[in-house]
């Protein structure tokens, strides 16, 4: 790559003139072979290459250097069709065998019940529910639990002992949070603007997070300890 | 609100016409400020000097000017604006009488040498933001691999949300309240006789001192209006086997807790 | 690392599987390292590196193997925060025309807002606004949040406890910074004082951080300790 000075003389008019100037050495050349063979969606053709790069440019040739120079590496120049793409050493799929995943959307339900036991944890089903005003179908919490990012807490010592739900710190890594007690507040969220603003919205008395304390047993619990004084 | 008419002497200090023309073109603009502070910034850029060695006073003059200005353009200017100006009138008439030996607040000179800090801050931060975006950014200079490796064996399916998505969920679950027409709900309170029928069989095996908490029933402690009247409920139903002689109670000091326990000696 | 192997040798006799087999040589794990950030879009930590790689590999080592070996490269290993990522290298950016995602046009109160996070960080929106000298419009900072550029960090200890923003990974990456200490003239600012709040603020009273300890302690948990009594 100390050949990239040539290159620089060059340089100033490379993008548009084009022609009146000489094309990049190989070593370059390669380089950007390279560089557009990791970055493309698809494989690339030779002369999806040529067109890319500057006037003159051997992309043919560069690409059996880079070739090369991949040879027994962790990753190929791998012929695909009619393109080239950079692909995985055969031999290393063992390490990928995770990066296969499938994403799908929570249920709005699911996405609900997992704020409140992040906002109230730990709380019981019949606190869920109660906030949420529906009854929770079983299979919502199991659901949040095989994703890793709830589990029990301890029981709650009241009448029946119900158990509580919390969240992990999965839950945390996953909505980069240091702490479920870093969430925002709903007055902090309304500044944010992260609260659908009705038209009553605004006015709306601020009950609810005072409320939040009440639902702890020590009031300085609350998510917004500094209301309760 | 701002003393308003720009002042002879100092006045005189500064070319007029270039400031007045300084000032119009700002007129036009005054949309494009982000807030007094921005404005301020844009008005001390005038002065052609290191916003270390700024003329607060000045400055100060500009501002004052320049609302008065939008003022007789009937510019609409928001309140922040005025409040602006109304401290820097104060601020300037700090400045120019002596000290007054007595004052305890922030000297004259101290709250203009914030002021300045402000606006070198401000402008720094502009100037990082600039240096940021100048950068060779990602999605633009800088690529990802565009064919991450998805050769699948074990498929996996991965549910995703966002913070926004866990945050706007919970914002509405708790308001949705708040938009409840009103109504006179029923169901919301816990009558003494409810509380009385679900405490007696209980208390049999009380032989510790429980918190009468506790016994709130599900669904009843998380709602503070579900739970006030749900507590008075169960006190009320507890003084009633107290006079019953089935229960006693027990609190250590007002507010404290109350305990309930079984009466022994029953 | 290169002791790893006489470590191994001592231990013909050991415990089950993994550790009869001494750790790929270290080419070997540079070419694992290799293949993993090649495959994956998303910065790799060394410990989540390490988690798919055979017993005793030492991915950190080979990371600077590796390193090195595309310097000057059209790719690059790049680190960011904790991870590790590879990325084309900026001066070929003109050859991706086709790669280049068209970003939402960020309003000048979103760069700065993000400027400001950047620099101050963790920073309050009360801080913020202080410094842009407005209150912050509504959607600055959830924009923020969803291009995946700012998030919550802890509390801040103050009176209020306030939520605090900080700049992730996501950011180092999309502006090429290996942590949040390389942004350009973060160390000129903090030495002309421009990163301090008023001086007034220095002594804003700090609860102490045993405080928060007792504001966090589940409540559940103590009742469980009395009743276990």
């Amino acid at each position: 790559m100390s050949d990239t000075p040539d290159n620089d003389t060059s340089a100033p008019g490379m993008q548009q003139g084009e022609s009146l100037f000489r094309a990049p050495p190989l070593a370059e050349q390669e380089r950007m072979v390279e560089a557009m063979l990791f970055a493309s969606a698809e494989p690339l053709s030779v002369a999806e290459m040529e067109a890319r790069m500057p006037h003159g440019c051997d992309p043919a040739e560069a690409l059996q250097l880079l070739r090369r120079r991949y040879e027994g590496r962790g990753v190929q120049v791998a012929r695909v069709g009619d393109g080239w793409a950079i692909r995985t050493a055969a031999d290393l799929g063992f390490l990928m065998a995770r990066e296969v995943v499938e994403s799908r959307r929570l249920s709005r339900a699911a996405i609900e019940t997992l704020a409140i036991i992040a906002y109230h944890q730990p709380v019981t089903r019949a606190e869920i529910e109660e906030i949420r005003g529906v009854s929770a179908s079983r299979g919502t919490v199991d659901q949040l639990i095989e994703l890793g990012w709830v589990r029990f807490g301890r029981r709650r010592m009241t009448v029946g002992r119900p158990v509580t739900f919390v969240v992990t710190q999965g839950f945390l890594d996953h909505f980069g949070l240091e702490n479920a007690r870093d969430l925002p507040g709903l007055k902090e969220l309304r500044e944010a603007g992260l609260l659908d603003s009705r038209p009553a919205d605004a006015d709306a008395p601020e009950l609810p997070e005072d409320d939040t304390g009440q639902l702890f047993d020590d009031p300085s619990e609350a998510m917004d300890g500094d209301e309760d004084a | 609100m701002a003393d308003t008419p720009v002042p002879a002497n100092e006045a005189e200090e500064w070319d007029a016409v270039a400031s007045r023309r300084a000032a119009e073109a700002l007129v036009v603009d005054v949309d494009g400020f982000e807030g007094p502070l921005d404005l301020l910034l844009s008005l001390a850029r005038t002065q052609k000097v290191d916003l270390r060695q700024i003329s607060i006073l000045a400055l100060t003059e500009q501002y004052l000017a320049f609302i008065e200005e939008a003022r007789a353009l009937r510019l609409e200017l928001a309140a922040d604006y005025l409040v602006m100006a109304a401290w820097l009138a104060y601020l300037k008439s700090r400045l120019l009488v002596p000290a007054e030996v007595s004052d305890d607040g922030p000297s004259a000179e101290d709250m203009a040498a914030h002021l300045a800090f402000q606006l070198e801050r401000l402008a720094a931060m502009r100037d990082c933001a600039a240096k940021l975006m100048a950068r060779d950014r990602l999605g633009q200079d800088r690529f990802v691999r565009g064919m991450p490796e998805a050769t699948g064996t074990a498929r996996r399916v991965d549910y995703t949300a966002s913070l926004i998505d866990l945050l706007q969920a919970y914002a509405r679950v708790r308001t949705r309240d708040d938009f409840r027409p009103y109504a006179m709900d029923r169901d919301e309170i816990l009558t003494l006789e409810q509380a009385l029928e679900r405490l007696r069989p209980l208390v049999g095996d009380l032989a510790e001192w429980t918190d009468l908490m506790s016994f709130l029933p599900d669904g009843w402690t998380m709602d503070p209006k579900r739970r006030r009247t749900a507590t008075a409920a169960n006190f009320a139903a507890a003084l009633e086997l107290v006079k019953a002689g089935r229960l006693s109670l027990r609190q250590s000091e007002t507010f404290a807790p109350i305990h309930l326990k079984r009466k022994d000696d029953a």
